[in-house]
């Protein structure tokens, strides 16, 4: 696998949903190597800052060498990524780390929570290609937070907001399982990715229903140093003993390689 | 008309270097990650600090960026020196770039042991010794103590013929005796320095950014305590010093050799422009060329003591 | 709802602050300049180290610009003792803000002949001893020593009855031994800290960019420093300390809050923000409101001791 | 005095030389209360930057509420303040120091080495408003780098250029003393700005041609920490012994109080 590290141009900035902002960056090697669920550390020239930020890339289109990235401002680096506007050139490192698998049988549940949601369009667009019957599960604070449903075409989108104004009231959590028995044990896998919390819910909801761990696939976020396995500041607790490095070993990972009651959450909770 | 530059160090013992630009202990893996770095520019690559035994590492947070700088407590994570020996030592072998192991430990005996298994074996051009460890018998760093320093030096030294580097913590009030001590061990050189010990809260959580509380400062942040403490120790020592300490670009590379240093190692910055090697090797050479130096072992402006401010 | 606010500390011999943001020496003058802070949610103003005799101060350059941070070797340039005690203390002893001088000198007897003049003087709040001094004695600064700080510190205390903060140099293998000295020879109170020393190089012109070689590094780079001193110094004495090193949000003064300081001292963010007084001092309100704590005294993360990473 | 810091938004950006920006802000209270020669402290948001960075008022215009800054760039502040556009703000500190005394006799002669020509535009307009006769001497590497003649209206404005490009062949200081007198001692009043070396080779000149260093003024250059007196770290050597501090007792003061061999200069030479 080759790692680029190079300019590119942003070539479309527009917000896909309130407190979102998405960077279509102009990179063909990068758009035609990146798998679903993979990710990029994208640098940042912001007072004060050093280390590189690692984005999930949203979608990609080798076709027009486009490479799409879906995140919210939380700081320093997001906020100078926010300002950046088509001409303007981001630097990329990747893509990095591990996607998802995708070439299971049977119907997949994608539950997404917060910004976690940003991985899906191109998790989803694969999904659906491989043939693969797909229920889509977000959840919002509300209606205008969620990432409109024709970003997963030919899924079958449902939708939680904490306050109600649509779909289900409460967590995405609420969502699961999804009616018409997947869920239900049974070939069934879950694709989860969101705030680490998000992610403990889903594997007990998941148990719940009896899918074993080893049907769940998650996208890790741990702190990024490198992104390439030089740092070892990415660590997180396997269930083998010591710990996996999230951006060689992951970002994507089943559920069972995990030690859940290690598992700690820097930046959410 | 210049004279043709001359970009090889000598950092004693046969370990000569084509360029005066090597990658930092725990910044560059053991060289098989980071395919991006090009490394026909590097002096040499110095790996992750190497124990007697595989070591899990802390738990996580490990890691937290700070201004200009960030905290790392990664704990040793690595295989343990046979694995080093046995498995990455051959493949370092055939290659161009000679590989300097990183040498750590709990007591003499660890660092001894693993210098024993390391000598002699292909592959491996050097140590450097990371006396920032904790010693058990006392808590305290050997680094922090001119004779605790000298005499790991002395028990490491007695056990192998490999070239030896000794890399001097900064988290001292004299690092200058300390490097003293070092030198008449018998260290071939000094590299100067490792990270600043230091801490971050997380005022949300209300806790610690990393799991063992505090962690090592690296990057941009540290530079000038680091050029300090390598001017004052250059100034003290006949053996050759390998400077280190938020070095991003040529220019900053070129205030450490002007301090005194003969070579220089990039730490922090390779996470973040894998392409500083290149720029950095580049650019001493075009300020070599320019100011009419043949090598950089002309840069150093002489120090003298330096006098400490009020 | 929560309690009313309180956001008074005392650091002890009657120094009853208002607020737990002082402005830290060197950074605010003697207090007539920089009008655009807003002095009404200062806690104290530290004034300019102060000498015996008036200094000229180093020569130019005495400072410079580093990542994140400045280095600066000012060498103390200031009127003298007499010249604060004459002229402005009376001036002082009309503000709503309590002055603490910070004090400087050459030997024990100097900083006894300064403290003596400067003790019962009206105007003049408490003292603050910058121990980060060379002794002429013996070249080394007082506060690296934990003997020689004690015996400055009881010299001093002995012939005053004002408020006295001790002021931590971070330039030490071991702080807290030099804390607790100093705790034990009679300081009301702690500071910590003062600043790093560090360098830097201009390639261009192939010498220091201090005219004195070295100078004292400053700002944020060196919060995480700084925040880990605090955390280990108060955790190891019953005097409260005051966090100072590289503060310039609410949140960077939250975290030496959170590590264990009383209060904060704000430095080099006065030469840029003068605003940033009063948005720490707001916002250290709000997160008392928000987390419901009554007052800063009820911040603290009990520590212990935090073991050094590897 | 009263010092703002505030805000200020960019209400032009131009290019009025080769290798110059010049940045108009909108700050009424700035325009109003600023004299020729005195200096502010524009706040940059640069990576890895603190301080702020002192640049002279070039002009200002109390009824238009504008101030102009002319400046190049030399580093990372400079590169920040470049990429300011109309409808961007930078944050002000000023107005800081002492500018020129402007209400002497007889005739005047201004020496601009480099960018310290930034400074003369307000300048020679209020010497001409004052009714007097102004010299206007420049100097710069080539005929693209002078500022127009038309900043100075009013005045005589000799160039000098190192390539000979236009004017006088070689530096600034070949165009002293002017002809027709001025500068032969009597009364003649000397208003200098550059880098340190070449307000060293003014004073010279002007010694040769018996004008007494308290007829002369320079615009000092020192690095600023405050701007305000607080960090003393913006030293001059006086000849009186000592130092006076630059954001204060100048940036513009008479030749005669400067230790000129102590001076030093850290930017140049
Ligand atoms: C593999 C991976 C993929 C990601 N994909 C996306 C995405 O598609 N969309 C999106 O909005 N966010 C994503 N994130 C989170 C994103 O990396 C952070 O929001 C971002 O780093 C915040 O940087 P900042 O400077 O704005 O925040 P600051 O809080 O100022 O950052 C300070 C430091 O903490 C790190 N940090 C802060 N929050 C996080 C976090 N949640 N995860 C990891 N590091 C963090 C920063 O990288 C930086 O080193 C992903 C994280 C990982 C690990
Ligand atoms: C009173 C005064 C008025 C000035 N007026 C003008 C003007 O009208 N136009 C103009 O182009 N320049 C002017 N300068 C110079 C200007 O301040 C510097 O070019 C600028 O600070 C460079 O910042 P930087 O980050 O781009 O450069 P860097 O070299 O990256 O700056 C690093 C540090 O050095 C300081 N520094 C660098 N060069 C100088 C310098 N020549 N003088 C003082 N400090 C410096 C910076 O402020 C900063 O703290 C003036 C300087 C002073 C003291
Ligand atoms: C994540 C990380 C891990 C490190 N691990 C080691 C190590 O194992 N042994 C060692 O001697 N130094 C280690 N260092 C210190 C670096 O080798 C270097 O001395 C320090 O980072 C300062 O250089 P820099 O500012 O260029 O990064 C590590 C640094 C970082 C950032
Ligand atoms: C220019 C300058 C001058 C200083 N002068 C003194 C001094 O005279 N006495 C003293 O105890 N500390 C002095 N200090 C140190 C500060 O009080 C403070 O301890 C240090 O700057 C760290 O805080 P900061 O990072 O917020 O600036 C000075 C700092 C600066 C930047
Ligand atoms: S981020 Fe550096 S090893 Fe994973
Ligand atoms: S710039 Fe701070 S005193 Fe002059």
């Amino acid at each position: 696998m080759t790692i680029a590290v190079a300019p590119a141009v942003v070539v479309e900035r527009s917000v896909p949903m309130a407190g979102a902002v998405e960077l279509v960056l102009y990179h063909p090697p990068s758009a035609a190597a990146v798998d679903p669920g993979q990710f990029f550390q994208l640098a940042v020239s912001a007072p004060h800052t050093i280390l590189r930020r690692p984005y999930s890339a949203a979608w990609s289109d080798p076709a027009s060498g486009r490479i799409g990235f879906i995140f919210n401002v939380v700081g320093a680096g997001s906020a100078w990524l926010s300002a950046r506007h088509e001409g303007h050139e981001v630097d990329l490192l990747g893509p990095l780390g591990r996607g998802f698998e995708l070439d299971g049988e049977g119907p997949a549940v994608c539950i997404a929570g917060g910004l976690g949601v940003a991985v899906f369009p191109g998790v989803v667009q694969a999904l659906v290609a491989r043939g693969r019957k797909v229920t889509m599960l977000q959840g919002a604070r509300t209606a205008a937070q969620l990432m409109p449903a024709s970003r997963f075409a030919g899924a079958d989108v449902r939708v939680a907001t904490d306050d109600g104004s649509v779909g289900h009231r409460g967590s995405v959590m609420t969502l699961f399982p999804p009616p018409q028995g997947e869920g239900q044990g049974g070939g069934v896998e879950i694709f989860a990715c969101g705030p680490t919390p998000m992610l403990q819910a889903s594997i007990d909801a998941a148990r719940r229903q009896e899918v074993p761990l080893s049907s769940i696939q998650v996208a890790l976020e741990t702190p990024m140093g490198c992104g390439v396995g030089t740092c070892l500041g990415c660590a997180a607790p396997q269930s083998r003993g010591g710990y996996l490095l999230t951006c060689q070993d992951g970002p994507c990972v089943r559920a069972d390689r995990i030690d859940w009651d290690r598992m700690t959450d820097e930046f959410h909770g | 008309m210049a004279k043709p530059l001359d970009l090889r160090v000598d950092l004693g013992r046969g370990l000569r270097l084509r360029s005066p630009v090597l990658v930092a202990s725990g910044t560059f893996g053991y060289g098989f990650d980071a395919p991006q770095v090009d490394r026909a520019v590097l002096g040499a690559i110095v790996t992750k600090g190497t124990t007697l035994r595989p070591r899990d590492g802390n738990a996580p947070n490990r890691i937290a960026e700070t201004p200009s700088g960030m905290l790392n407590a990664i704990g040793l994570q690595n295989p343990g020196v046979d694995h080093v020996a046995r498995v990455y030592a051959p493949l370092w072998s055939s290659w161009d770039v000679p590989v300097i192991v990183n040498v750590a430990g709990d007591s003499v005996d660890e660092y001894v042991a693993v210098v024993r298994r390391l000598d002699g074996v292909p592959g491996i051009a050097g140590l450097e010794l990371n006396i920032s460890c904790p010693n058990v018998a006392n808590g305290l760093q050997f680094g922090v103590a001119p004779d605790l320093a000298a005499e790991l030096t002395s028990a490491v030294r007695a056990v192998t013929r490999l070239p030896l580097i000794v890399k001097l913590t900064p988290n001292v009030t004299d690092i200058v005796a300390v490097a003293r001590a070092v030198e008449d061990a018998g260290a071939d050189a000094l590299s100067a320095i490792n990270t600043f010990v230091g801490m971050a809260i997380d005022v949300r959580r209300r806790q610690p950014m990393l799991s063992r509380g505090s962690g090592g400062l690296s990057g941009p942040a540290i530079k000038p305590l680091a050029l300090h403490a390598v001017w004052q120790v250059a100034s003290a020592v006949r053996i050759p010093v390998v400077g280190i300490g938020g070095i991003t670009t040529a220019g900053d590379a070129l205030e450490f050799l002007l301090a005194g240093a003969a070579a220089v190692q990039l730490g922090t910055v390779n996470y973040v422009r894998p392409e500083a090697a290149r720029e950095v090797h580049d650019g001493i050479a075009a300020y070599l060329e320019e100011h009419g130096f043949a090598d950089p072992g002309a840069l150093p402006i002489r120090s003298g003591s330096v006098l400490t401010h009020a």
